[in-house]
């Protein structure tokens, strides 16, 4: 038997495999697919402090090995979801995340503090990095004074385990990193979407109504390996790796980086099981490596000097 | 509904014409109840920009053989690559999605397709057979060399037909069909799927004719199952989304 | 008859499609696929003030829909190009520009010196973007003010057409684009390769013997995409677009987004005859289009407001 | 030499054992003089990951019928696509690439190849045997199941092999084989293909015993044609590239 659980902060993991925020509803989506129980946890869709519509259509773009997203965060806020989605998730028997976003900072600790008081949300995921709407969300995630002050803002008001999910547009991640680090965030996650845009050469218009929108899936994976790579080597506390992993082999390359756990997204899309078949690919891999914790994978990469 | 996903082989891949062709899928599972509007999502294997799943609306349901029927136009990458699929392949479905077209109130329906648009109505036109109503099509095609398995729209009801250039049935665009101006009274609901354009303008011809209508949308799509939010329409009660909340929309409800 | 010309600063070219450097060689290797008097100009490699031997192999490693390279500017010095290179090359139909790079604001200085003689070099490329070498190039790239310095000094000793490549690896591309049109840049280029990395889950090693390298090819498009639009909206000088243009297509995406030329780099690795194509296609859109000069495509992207 | 950029038709495609299999090409074009060592660069349609062409060494040529050979194990997904690949459909090339081997001096020459690394060796092989000199192939396999067209190698001279499990011929390595020990002065020249710790030993063996070796590495390539220098082997001479300067190096040139 080996083990596949893993600690965020005071948060245990019975295995590093999660599901990202926006790629994964609030996990009912995937219930005829999978046992959800079998996750790591869920990371929920992006909650506001009160009702948003998001962007207008079209919202989504394929692109080489990847997709644009602008959904721009819609959501019926903090206090539907406390009262009517909250109580019909609360029975899943794995963690279930909240990501929290806003436009400013009062929306951020007022979202938190909100979600302090449920009892089964052990954690939450500060979005300081959605580059989908106009005010808000992106500029705390690219603006290191402002990341300081939400970080610390929303520490203040949330004793459970607080997570800042990182915008990977940015000249330094590491340097957010290590910020949130300082300013109380117990784990840090990324990368969220990296900006891009697609055009329609024929209409001579963009794609989306948004003009832009947030790339993710294995195109962006790269990017995203080698800046868990570098945030590992920058901080003490838990890195969780997002980007573009679709099977086994990326979640292992993101471990070996150095994140203690990973976050699948847009793979659901392709294939809802394959969260499944991550979790039971890396119990195989470890088993073929003789390796009997996965936490001795955490950080593993052989690097020669 | 409970959706599943599942490996189906390939028994035919029929070429109709120039553009469009029929994929007949067998499956080891019992294929569960499909609505008429309902779709699958198709897994396109091997192709770097058919990245996401392909939304196609089933054409129609044989539950005693469990074979499913896809009848799909080549429009990209994506469409190319299933055209050139041949028996005994896979092709891996997530289904079945979306909501379905509704009863009508009287007895008549009517059935207006155009293009590839015809998909939904077939298994549509069965169904509303079954229910004892009588439905009657209407499609419009670019040319005689588009057109798609008539004889099996006829076998639940008589078809209609414009094309552009007036090389099949009348010439000109569906809305402007002579039957149009015959109907009388006694239409129930008017179903409508394909290009915007259309879809709009049928749309007006039935708010004018007082019917009701319901048109079967498209928009981009990822999960195809509600969870990723990107495939929005706006409608009167704020942003709706087709793979949950359609494909089928009463058009009195759409904003576009 | 359209018109395909266009100008980049006092730069006239036949046509906006050239060559990115460092993915077309010295333009020789080219010469059995296509006729190179067809391009608008060549990029030739990064060129530094004396030799390097660059980085040790592994060197390159395949991702979805791109490619991690991590060459690391390996030439034989300016003094070898002028001597061997120029020379042989001098005779090409086409626009030779040289791409300069440099640890030191000195090299680059004497580099940009010593092609300012050469009389069919018409213009340099200032790689001030390069990821893959320790000290220099990427610094410059990532530090607006150290962009300005050398930016500046160069512009002191080069009296032709002064093009500037931009580093994607930061938070604003468009205030590096004003600093450095600020500096005296006649143009800019963009995007530089994405700072990336890749593992060998089996090994549990890095894939790229330098452990990161530069993500190009259509995976990084959308990304450039967006940059080149959003700095054809800050700066007045002319912008070449570049990342993962492989057929007519994306080079008209990048145009209408108000590229005046770009450069085509991984898609010669797959067509060696993508350029010639390209330049034929964008051709026929204007014919198809009824739009006689190319000139009236740039920027033509219709942005509802 | 002049390179090419080709569309080949598959004549046939052949498979010999589990893993590797042999792709005939027919072009319309004259296929140019291509010398033992040289490779192609193959460009794979189709697949997210397998962007980049795949190099590929020249198995065969038959210039009066103009069919080119190569011979492909299948290690991931481009391969694996290649193998699928059906008479009829189309492979485009750029070639030839690289340099090549080099004349032995004396009479006999010997070629050691591991597994798929015997690809170069026939091409050389008949070459040598064009040129007066009496190649001798020793073949090192996993096991019998993964043999190679030993006749086709037997045309030009005697065959020798060592497997793993002694399935065939000797057990052991390459290295090992009995036909090493007994081997007089006479040799002119060792040429080896296949894994580098192969290659190495057999380069450490021709050393002790004098004789010249030849060996054809790889390295991942983007280009194939000397312009993006990714494919970069470390020499005495400093850096060389294996797509212009290689994929055929003297064992001594080697830092390895
Ligand atoms: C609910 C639903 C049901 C559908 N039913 C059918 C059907 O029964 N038969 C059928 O042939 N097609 C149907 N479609 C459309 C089908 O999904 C698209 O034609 C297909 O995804 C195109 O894939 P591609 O890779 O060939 O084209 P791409 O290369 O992806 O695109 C080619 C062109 O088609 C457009 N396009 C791509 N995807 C869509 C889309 N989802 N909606 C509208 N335009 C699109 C693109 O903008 C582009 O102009 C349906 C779509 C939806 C949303
Ligand atoms: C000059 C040259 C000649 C070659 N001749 C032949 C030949 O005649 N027959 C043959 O079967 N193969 C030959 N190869 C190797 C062949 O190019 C690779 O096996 C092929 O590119 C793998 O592609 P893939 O998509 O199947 O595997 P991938 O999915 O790309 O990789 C699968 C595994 O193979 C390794 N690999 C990938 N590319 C290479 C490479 N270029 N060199 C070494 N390892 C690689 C990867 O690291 C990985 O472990 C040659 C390579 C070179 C450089
Ligand atoms: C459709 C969609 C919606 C998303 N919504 C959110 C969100 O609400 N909050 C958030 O922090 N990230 C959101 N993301 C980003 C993902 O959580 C994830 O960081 C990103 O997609 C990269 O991972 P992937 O490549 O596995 O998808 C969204 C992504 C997609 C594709
Ligand atoms: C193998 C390789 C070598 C490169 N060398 C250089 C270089 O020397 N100088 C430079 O400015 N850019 C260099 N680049 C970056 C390209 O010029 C270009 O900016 C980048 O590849 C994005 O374009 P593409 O996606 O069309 O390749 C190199 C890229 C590759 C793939
Ligand atoms: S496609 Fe994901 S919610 Fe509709
Ligand atoms: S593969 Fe490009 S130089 Fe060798």
């Amino acid at each position: 038997m080996v083990n596949l659980s893993v600690n965020i902060g005071n948060l245990h993991l019975k295995n590093p495999v999660t599901t990202a925020s926006g790629c994964f509803g609030y996990g009912t989506e995937y219930e005829d697919f999978i046992d959800l129980g079998k996750l790591g946890a869920i990371f929920v869709k992006g909650t506001t402090g009160s009702k948003r519509e998001g962007n207008p259509s079209p919202r989504m773009v394929e692109t080489s090995s990847g997709m644009l997203n602008s959904v721009g965060l819609q959501n019926k806020g903090v206090d539907y979801f406390i009262s009517d989605i909250y109580p019909e998730i609360q029975h899943y028997n794995t963690h279930i995340i909240v990501n929290v976003s806003g436009s400013t900072i009062e929306e951020y600790v007022m979202v938190a503090e909100k979600l302090n008081d449920l009892e089964k949300i052990p954690a939450i995921e500060l979005n300081i990095s959605c580059p989908n709407v106009k005010e808000g969300g992106m500029v705390f995630g690219t603006h290191c004074p402002s990341a300081i002050e939400v970080t610390t803002a929303v520490r203040k008001v949330y004793n459970k385990t607080l997570i800042v999910k990182l915008s990977p547009n940015v000249t330094s991640i590491s340097e957010f990193a290590r910020a949130v680090e300082g300013a109380g965030a117990d784990a840090v996650s990324l990368i969220n979407t990296l900006l891009g845009m697609a055009i329609d050469a024929e209409k001579q218009k963009p794609v989306l109504a948004t003009v832009t929108g947030g790339l993710s899936g294995p195109a962006v994976k790269p990017v995203a390996l080698r800046m868990v790579w570098e945030v590992c080597n920058s901080v003490k506390i838990p890195v969780i790796g997002i980007g573009g992993i679709m099977n086994v082999t990326d979640a292992i390359e993101f471990i070996l980086a150095g994140a203690t756990a990973i976050q699948i997204g847009t793979a659901n899309f392709i294939d809802p099981c394959v969260t499944v078949k991550v979790i039971n690919g890396i119990e195989d891999y470890l088993v073929d490596k003789d390796i009997t914790d996965v936490n001795d994978l955490v950080g593993a990469l052989k690097i020669a000097h | 509904m409970k959706k599943f996903i599942h490996d189906f082989q390939i028994i035919s891949n029929r070429r109709i014409n120039k553009e469009y062709f029929v994929l007949s899928l067998a499956s080891e599972n019992q294929i569960p109840e499909i609505k008429p509007g309902q779709f699958v999502q198709v897994r396109v294997d091997n192709a770097p920009n058919t990245f996401l799943r392909r939304p196609i609306s089933v054409y129609d349901v044989d539950y005693e053989r469990n074979i499913l029927y896809l009848l799909i136009q080549i429009v990209g990458e994506g469409t190319m690559i299933l055209s050139k699929l041949k028996s005994g392949e896979i092709l891996n479905l997530v289904y079945p999605l979306g909501n379905s077209f509704s009863l009508p109130d009287g007895e008549k329906a009517l059935l207006i397709g155009g293009g590839v648009g015809v998909a939904p109505l077939l298994l549509l036109g069965r169904w509303l057979k079954e229910q004892n109503k009588e439905p009657v099509f209407l499609f419009g095609f670019r040319n005689s060399g588009l057109l798609v398995d008539i004889d099996l729209f006829n076998r639940f009801g008589k078809v209609y037909i414009a094309t552009d250039d007036g090389s099949t049935g009348e010439k000109g665009v569906v809305t402007q069909h002579s039957f149009l101006r015959n109907v009388s009274g006694d239409i129930g609901m008017v179903y409508t799927c394909g290009p915007e354009v259309m879809m709009k303008a049928v749309a007006l011809w039935a708010e004018n004719n007082d019917i009701p209508c319901e048109a079967s949308l498209e928009t981009n799509m990822a999960c195809g199952i509600g969870a990723c939010l990107c495939c929005a329409q706006e409608t009167v009660h704020g942003i709706s989304h087709v793979c949950t909340d359609g494909p089928v929309f009463n058009s009195k409800e759409l904003v576009w």
